[in-house]
């Protein structure tokens, strides 16, 4: 089993993820290109755990499905404040607070 | 009362406070206080004189007994054998280092006759002040502050080291200029005072650092230490002429010598008590005193005993002309007697020069007496009889028959002053041209004539305009109260009697036998007396006056002009010397009338005014310009500057720093992924093998 | 295998989750009631107690095959974690009890970061680091948000969120990294991989990405952005919450992390630890310097503090005593009580004013002195200025650098000499508005009474910062205890 | 007396922070009361400090003596290190002496926005810093009391001070801070590079600097010169000092320039010489350039100045000049010369600082050429301005000259560990300083009696012509009769003080003398 092709491709799906959480002005997209990452890592951790034969890996990427869980719901609550606040999910629109 | 001469400046130390504390409550409002000290003090240094002057025929009588050394006990290496040691006290002063320095006192035969005559004019001056300054508002104060300066004057002179004596040096140079500028309410005193203090403060430096190289070379600041050091052989020359060079700028600074000199005819915005006292017996003397007390380091590091020229008598001679010079072009008859005091130091400090010790001594003592008197006669004059003015030309003149007594003692004084025999000037100026003679300085003996001649000159111009013609002042003039005439007489009594102290061709020494030094000093040259010079001296200053009597009283209506000749022997002889020596006459009306008169002597005033004084000026304002130069340009603009610039800087890089804090939450994702990139890479970097 | 579970251990955690429950409970019962906040501190106290005990007990207690441990080390900041919360329940209890919020989950959501912290103080493991340290922040998250009306709250909830998870990602990836190239989960088992085998270039870069998170939560620049626009837009007593209590939080998993397991990897933390010391003290600085909002003043200053507190940490690897990580456990435990004091005078002055702007604290020293006082106070402590407990903190610091001695440190130690000059600067800047200045007629003042709890908890930190200013020994000795094994 | 010698230094210091305290706790309105206790403060304090005169060995005055070592903070291994010996003794007296009068001073006129209870209490947190600062034996101990003053006077110029108030009392403190930072980056490099690993002043002195290299001595004894310099101040430091000056009240300016200055040059012969004196050997002549600059520099700045306050402030650069340049030539004599004029310095400028404040009470303005005509004004307040101006300018009989003259004196023999340090001969370059000092004398002379002739002589001006100008009045009296009556008496018996200090100054000179 190849280690490099997976480890290359989770390279590639965080770069893509950091692609879309810079790019993207809808705040959902964003959180989408945030999970897209937390993705990336999973695979390279169960990779890794199968590599160095420990299961501590996917016990951890486990936890991160967990926990991504978790932040996504937090994360869309708080998009939904401010759609609803601002009536918009443009990012670009959100900077009050500067300087 | 050798063993006990702190006493001496105690007393008027004491009275001062006494006077500023109480003496407002006092009947006579803190006078009787000064008085009583000062003529305590006066009293005990006449017991200390006559207890010297025992000790010294004791020694002197072949016994040994008198040699009761209470210092140290060393006789110099070229002393004679018969010294008699100084009288030394110490008590500690302050430690440094584990090396104690002391306080006390040394008295020897110059200590005692400058006790003695600072005692004296300072009585005479204060009892002479309860009358001239009678409606002064600071009365008090005033006679507080002369019994200050007569305090830190006898300190000075009692001084055991020089660290004592700089401070007496300092003190009295404190008290000249809070009575100098007595009347502070006018702008201009208060500036003369400042002048006077600067100026001399000035050649303070000079003294400092000469006491401090005396130090460090002679491991003491006693004066005596000093002394044996300079005299021992051990020294070395250098370090030697140093330090007469810086004492020696200490002395300019101090007796008014050319080119600070300034200072001494602002001086007289003082009242003229404070004149006297000044001129007479304290501040400038104290210069020549110093002189007088560390010879040795003189004599040897400025090679008086090689001939011919050296700094000092250069210095001396010059201003003796300068200040003769300048006294001829006065209106004011105290800047008259100002520049006459520096022409007369000048003499003293070329006697100091030339090597003749025991002259510029003599000198200092006989001069005490004929200038405190001409002082408090020109004060007499503008108490009573010129409206509290001493302007000679547009308030005086004819008083002499308005006030006897003050123009009696007036012209005993002028005489004594101008040299006349037998009068005290004359034996005492004529030891110091005898003495530069014979130690083979020719050319200042020449100086000494021509200063003589001017000296003659400017005070008969000076006593004409001042008593003789027509009354020019607005007042009632009259003869003074008891308590200004009586100093007036008793001066004039010493002026006449003075030198005969030590007239030599009358077989008497006494002035040189008790009062010169023997003990760790120089071999001191003593003249003879030199007949033909005498009487040259004496002829010159006659030639002097005659020429200025021709001068200034035919200019007058023949009355007044034949009433002077008949009144005035010596007025008339002048006269008639010119008269018959028509010649003469004319050659000094056209030559030395518009020479003296309108050119040189004014040229020289005007140099001294506009150089000599600018220089002085310049320097003060120069002071002020670079103060501001350094306050504005540097300190406010480069110094301070530079901190707030980088204050200034500072907060701008935080402003900087601020417009990163774009708000757009993309924007600091991008900054964080770009930072992660980067330093992810220079980690990696750095970590590869 | 079963896990042997020491109850007296894990006591405090247990408190504070039945505690959270029964909050939650009550809170469906009895809403918009003052009771949960009671709960809440009572609960807190409550879960102080175990950690007296188990401190009084001393011995060290490993559990969960070692993942988890209770040591004195973690019993310090759990008891600073508990300290921290209690007062923070005190601040908060009158300002989100008189405003717009939903009061019961509040308290919930704190209690829930706090239990995340006081695990993280015991975790030594990565995946139990993750989780505590996401317990900490998703609860942090919400409440940066908590004003839900106010757009300002809401965009710090989403700048602190999106920064959050970003970073979270980052540590991930590096954490994957690490444990890839280590093959161990657990610290200790890094330690060893590192001390046996000559680490790739690759780790190198693991670590540094996992630091990335701990950067973040103790925003360090240059992951700092989110700091000053959600201290800004949270209510002030989430801002004093996440400044304090947060910012430890991720200081105890860097120094937990970097202490056990990178230690022997000294090129791949220390530069980076250095480099982010320096540039936060300085930008930190800087961007204080002219700020007119005390608030956000307040944030870069605790930019700046972070910088302070990164600097033992930087020098570290080359102190051959624990001084260094004293220095940092000393400077957190310090820090966190000054500037929860500041944020509660800001709380106290925006209760009479309605403005958190610095001119408005213009004749404080007139209108209310006791307050202005205690303001001062905190503030100077926080220039570091003797005889308030900050000067010790800035010693210790300052005794790490020249301790390791190397040029390196020595540059470090003086460019954090000159940044606390600077940082003088905007302390007193507030300094000079409350005494120097005539009040401000035109800002409105309301002559509302400090409450009670808002009162106590100031004093309680005026106290101790004197106290601790006076005699440093007691928190020194407490740094030593630290890292002195039980 | 056993328990005295234990616990006089304590008290000392820690006094007059209980007298804080309870100033603190009386209400605002009782204004007496609180005026009384701080005055009762302080003059137990000073009575504590009479009794360490009394008690004090002076046959051993180089000698530590009321020590007190206790354990402090163990940890960083700091103790509680307290003892006085020659060199500290009179500058402890000292500060406890113008506290009392800055006290007596303010009773009557607190300047605005008045609130005694604030003010007393800072005067009395000063004087905690200042007394620590002077008894305290180890570095940190040091720092902490050398840093406590800045606050209180921070406060006091900030909130009491003059119209450019704010930026005077920031400039102030900045300046300060940065340099005590720098000096704790010294202490700490000191501690880590010496072998014993302490903070004990008295053990660091023994052990000189034995075994640190040169470079990291230099550098940290670079350290030391900058947060002691910039106390001093020392030219190109100095600008914070006439800022500071001008704004602060009069008691401020007081204690600003009586004690804190000092607490610079003490620094430097009790830390920086002792502790590193080979270091100290090369930066001595570059100490001694600075301090002759300074002479200079802030007797020609005086000389601008048209604000009287600012006039003195500057002569205070002038006049530590001569203290620096007498420390800086390493002699028994100049070290001597140095804590003479220290505490000569504390005197004469608190006390100008006093009559400055005096007459800025009376006419509202220090502006010299609005100002004239003190003496017949208010004749007794003119003529003590008279007399401190004197012994500022060093008037031989006045305190000044002892402080001036003997460092002139000084540095024409500079310690022969100089030779060769200072260009081709130490000699020469200190005896062209001592000429250079010389010269500043008679500028001294020019600025202050400069000063005295527009303020004092002369007619009042025509706008307080018919002014109603109160004499020098009770409090002020009290305040200022113990500095006059000192600066007189020392100047004629300066044995008193030199006696004291000369076996402690002894020790530190003999560092340099081999």
């Amino acid at each position: 089993m190849d280690l490099n092709a997976f480890l290359i491709l989770a390279a590639v799906l965080f770069c893509i993820g950091i692609y879309g959480v810079l790019a993207r002005r809808n705040g959902v997209l964003v959180l989408m290109s945030v999970e897209l990452m937390l993705n990336a890592v999973n695979i390279n951790l169960i990779a890794f755990s199968a590599y160095v034969q420990d299961v501590s890996g996917q016990v951890f990427a486990l936890f991160v499905i967990t926990i991504a869980a978790a932040e996504v719901g937090v994360g869309l609550a708080i998009v939904m404040l401010i759609y609803r606040n601002l009536r918009s999910p443009d990012l670009d629109k959100i900077d009050q607070l500067k300087g | 009362m050798l063993d006990y001469a702190w006493i001496i400046p105690a007393l008027p130390a004491v009275s001062f406070f006494v006077i500023m504390f109480f003496g407002k409550r006092a009947p006579k409002h803190g006078a009787e206080i000064g008085i009583a000290a000062v003529g305590a003090s006066f009293l005990l240094s006449c017991v200390a004189v006559v207890e010297w002057i025992n000790r010294v025929e004791d020694a002197t009588g072949g016994e040994s007994h008198g040699l009761v050394a209470l210092g140290k006990s060393i006789f110099a290496a070229g002393g004679a054998e018969h010294g008699v040691a100084p009288v030394v006290h110490t008590l500690t002063w302050w430690t440094s280092g584990g090396t104690e320095f002391g306080v006390g006192t040394t008295v020897d035969g110059l200590t005692v006759m400058m006790m003695f005559v600072v005692t004296l004019i300072s009585l005479l001056v204060q009892i002479y002040s309860t009358a001239y300054m009678h409606d002064d508002r600071r009365y008090t104060w005033f006679f507080a502050c002369l019994s200050l300066f007569t305090a830190s004057m006898l300190t000075l002179v009692v001084s055991e080291n020089l660290l004592q004596l700089l401070v007496g040096w300092e003190l009295v140079g404190l008290c000249s200029f809070m009575l100098i500028g007595h009347w502070w309410e006018d702008r201009a005193n208060s500036r003369a005072a400042i002048k006077a203090f600067l100026t001399t403060r000035v050649g303070d430096i000079g003294l400092m650092i000469g006491v401090i190289i005396m130090f460090f070379a002679a491991g003491t600041f006693s004066i005596v230490g000093i002394n044996e050091y300079a005299l021992g052989g051990e020294a070395q020359h250098s370090l030697l002429m140093f330090g007469a060079l810086c004492l020696f700028i200490g002395i300019i600074g101090k007796s008014g010598q050319f080119p600070l000199h300034t200072w001494l005819p602002d001086a007289m915005a003082g009242p003229t008590p404070v004149s006297a006292l000044i001129h007479a017996a304290t501040m400038v003397v104290a210069g020549v005193y110093l002189g007088a007390r560390v010879y040795p380091v003189l004599y040897e590091g400025f090679n008086i005993h090689d001939g011919g020229a050296n700094f000092m008598a250069i210095i001396g001679g010059v201003t003796i002309l300068i200040g003769a010079l300048l006294a001829f072009v006065q209106r004011d008859i105290k800047r008259v007697l100002a520049y006459s005091t520096i022409s007369q130091l000048g003499y003293m400090v070329m006697a100091l020069g030339v090597g003749a010790w025991t002259a510029a001594v003599f000198h200092l003592f006989t001069h005490a007496f004929f200038k405190a008197l001409l002082f408090l006669g020109a004060g007499s004059v503008s108490h009573s009889g010129s409206h509290h003015s001493f302007d000679m030309k547009s308030d005086m003149g004819g008083l002499r028959k308005h006030m006897p007594v003050t123009f009696a003692t007036f012209m005993i004084g002028s005489l004594a002053l101008a040299g006349i025999f037998p009068l005290a000037g004359f034996w005492s100026k004529d030891e110091i041209l005898a003495t530069a003679g014979e130690s083979g300085f020719d050319a200042f003996v020449v100086v000494g004539l021509i200063g003589a001649v001017l000296t003659a000159a400017y005070m008969t111009r000076c006593v004409y305009l001042t008593f003789f013609g027509e009354y020019r002042g607005h007042g009632h003039p009259h003869e003074s109260p008891r308590a200004i005439t009586v100093p007036l007489i008793i001066l004039s009594v010493f002026s006449v009697l003075a030198g005969f102290a030590n007239a030599v061709p009358l077989g008497i020494h006494k002035f040189t036998e008790w009062f010169e030094p023997t003990f760790a000093f120089p071999h001191l040259v003593h003249a003879e007396f030199d007949y033909s010079l005498a009487i040259i001296s004496v002829a010159i200053a006659l030639v002097g006056i005659g020429i200025a009597a021709s001068l200034w009283f035919r200019k007058e209506e023949l009355g007044p002009f034949a009433g002077l000749t008949k009144r005035n022997a010596l007025a008339g002889r002048g006269y008639t010397f010119l008269e018959n020596k028509y010649y003469l006459d004319f050659l000094y009306e056209n030559v030395i009338v518009d020479g003296i008169r309108g050119g040189v002597a004014r040229a020289y005033y005007w140099f001294d005014q506009n150089v000599i004084d600018a220089v002085v000026k310049g320097v003060g304002r120069g002071a002020a310009r670079a103060g501001r130069f350094a306050y504005d340009a540097l300190d406010q603009r480069v110094v301070d500057g530079s901190i707030n610039a980088i204050a200034a800087g500072t907060g701008e890089a935080g402003g900087a720093v601020r417009t990163v804090q774009s708000g757009r939450v993309q924007r600091y994702a991008l900054l964080l992924f770009a930072s992660v990139g980067v330093m992810a890479l220079a980690v990696f970097l750095a970590n590869v093998d | 295998m079963n896990p042997t579970i020491d109850y007296h251990a894990l006591a405090p955690e247990i408190v504070l989750t039945v505690t959270v429950a029964v909050c939650l409970l009550v809170d469906l019962v009895a809403r918009r009631s003052e009771l949960v906040p009671r709960l809440a501190s009572l609960g807190v106290l409550g879960a102080i107690v175990p950690v007296i005990t188990l401190s009084v007990d001393g011995a060290n207690r490993t559990m969960f095959g070692g993942t988890y441990e209770v040591d004195n080390y973690a019993l310090v900041f759990k008891g600073l974690f508990l300290i921290v919360a209690y007062l923070t329940i005190l601040v908060s209890f009158h300002y989100i009890g008189e405003g717009d919020y939903y009061r019961g989950e509040f308290y919930v959501l704190l209690l829930t970061s706090v239990l995340g912290m006081t695990v993280m103080a015991s975790a030594r493991d990565l995946v139990t680091i993750f989780v505590a340290l996401e317990t900490i922040t998703i609860p942090t998250f919400a409440l940066a948000a908590w004003r839900k009306h106010d757009t300002k709250s809401n965009e710090a909830g989403l700048k602190y969120f999106l920064i959050g998870v970003i970073s979270t990602a980052v540590m991930l990836y590096g954490m994957s990294v690490v444990y890839g190239v280590s093959g161990a989960n657990k610290l200790v088992g890094i330690r060893e991989y590192l001390v046996d085998t000559n680490e790739p270039a690759l780790f190198a870069v693991g670590v540094f990405l996992t630091l990335v998170g701990f950067a973040f939560k103790v925003s360090a620049v240059p992951f700092h952005f989110w700091a000053p626009d959600t201290y800004e837009g949270a209510p002030t007593p989430v801002t004093a919450f996440l400044s304090v209590a947060s910012k430890a939080g991720g200081f105890v998993a860097l120094i937990t992390i970097v202490n056990i397991a990178f230690f022997p990897s000294k090129g791949s933390w220390q530069p980076v630890i250095f480099v982010l010391a320096a540039a936060s003290m300085t930008l930190g600085n800087l961007a204080a310097l002219r700020q007119t909002n005390i608030v956000r003043m307040l944030a870069y200053s605790s930019v700046a503090q972070g910088g302070f507190m990164l600097v033992p940490l930087a020098v570290a690897a080359d102190v051959s005593s624990n001084s260094a990580w004293e220095g940092v456990v000393v400077y957190l435990l310090i820090y966190a009580g000054m500037n929860l004091g500041a944020f509660a005078a800001v709380i106290a002055v925006a209760r009479r004013t309605g403005s958190a702007e610095i001119s408005s604290y213009a004749g404080l020293g007139r209108t209310d002195p006791a307050l202005a006082v205690m303001m001062t106070i905190f503030l100077f402590s926080l220039a570091g200025i003797p005889f308030l407990a900050g000067w010790f903190a800035k010693l210790v610091m300052f005794r790490a650098a020249f301790d390791s001695g190397t040029t390196g440190a020595v540059i470090l130690g003086v460019v954090a000499a000159i940044n606390a000059v600077i940082a003088f600067f905007y302390y007193a800047g507030v300094g000079r508005q409350m005494w120097f200045r005539e009040p401000d007629p035109a800002v409105e003042r309301t002559a509302v009474p400090t409450p009670l709890t808002l009162n106590a908890a100031m004093l309680i930190v005026t106290v101790g910062v004197l106290a601790l200013g006076v005699y440093p020994q007691a928190i020194a000795r407490l740094g030593e205890l630290a890292f002195t094994p039980g | 007396m056993e328990w005295f010698d234990d616990w006089a230094l304590t008290l000392a210091v820690f006094i007059p922070l209980v007298g804080m305290a309870l100033v603190l706790l009386i209400p605002r309105a009782q204004e007496q009361a609180i005026k009384v206790t701080a005055l009762a403060t302080s003059v137990v304090t000073a009575a504590v400090g009479i009794g360490i005169l009394v008690d004090f060995n002076y046959d051993k005055s180089g000698k530590l003596q009321f020590q007190a070592d206790e354990s402090w903070i163990d940890v960083i291994s700091s103790r509680y290190h307290v003892g006085i010996d020659g060199i500290a003794l009179p500058l402890l007296i000292l500060s406890m002496l113008v506290v009392i009068g800055c006290i007596i001073y303010s009773w009557d006129h607190f300047p605005e926005p008045r609130n005694a209870k604030a003010f007393l209490a800072l005067v009395l947190l000063l004087e905690v810093g200042m007394n620590g600062t002077f008894v305290a034996q180890d570095l940190i101990l040091f720092f902490i009391f050398f840093e406590v003053v800045l606050l209180p006077m921070f406060f006091m110029i900030g909130v009491w001070g003059g119209p450019n108030r704010e930026y005077a009392s920031i400039k102030f403190f900045l300046f300060t801070l940065f340099g005590s930072a720098l000096m704790l980056v010294g202490f700490l490099a000191l501690f880590f590079t010496s072998k014993q690993q302490t903070f004990d002043m008295v053990q660091l002195t023994q052990f000189g600097g034995a075994g640190i290299d040169h470079t990291t001595q230099m550098l940290i004894f670079g350290g030391f010169f900058l947060g002691f310099a910039i106390k001093v101040p020392m030219f190109p430091f100095h600008t914070w000092l006439p800022d500071a000056h001008t704004e602060a009240p009069t008691v401020g300016s007081v204690l600003l320039a009586a004690i804190l200055l000092k607490l610079g040059t003490y620094g430097f012969v009790r830390i920086a010489l002792p502790m590193l004196p080979d270091a100290a050997k090369d930066w001595a002549p570059w100490i001694g350039l600075l301090a002759v600059i300074g002479i200079i520099y802030g007797a020609l700045c005086c000389l601008a100045q048209t604000d009287m306050k600012r006039l003195i402030a500057f002569s205070s650069v002038a006049h530590m000049g001569f203290v620096m340049l007498g420390i800086s030539t390493l002699t028994d004599f100049g070290i001597n010369a140095a804590i003479f004029g220290m505490v000569a310095h504390g005197l004469i400028t608190g006390m100008l600082f006093f009559v400055a404040g005096s007459v800025q009470e009376r006419y509202e303005t220090r502006e010299m050429s609005r100002l004239g005509g003190l003496l017949t004004q208010a004749p007794k307040l003119g003529w003590i301005l008279g007399f401190s101006a004197m012994a500022s300018l060093g008037l031989p009989g006045l305190a000044g000259f002892w402080g001036e003259f003997p460092a002139i004196l000084s540095a024409y023999d500079p310690s022969a560990a100089l030779d060769g340090i200072a260009g081709s001969s130490a000699f020469t370059t200190y005896r062209t300083f001592m000429v250079i000092a010389a010269i500043g004398t008679v500028l001294a002379a020019g600025y202050l009696l400069f000063m005295l002739q527009r303020v004092a002589f002369g007619t009042p001006k025509p706008e307080f012509e018919n002014a109603h100008v109160h004499d020098v009045h009770v409090p002020e009296w009290l305040a200022w009769a113990p500095l006059l009556v000192l600066i007189l008496v020392l100047g004629i018996y300066p044995n008193l003080l030199f006696d004291v200090t000369d076996g402690a100054v002894t020790n530190v000179s003999t560092l340099f003398s081999g």
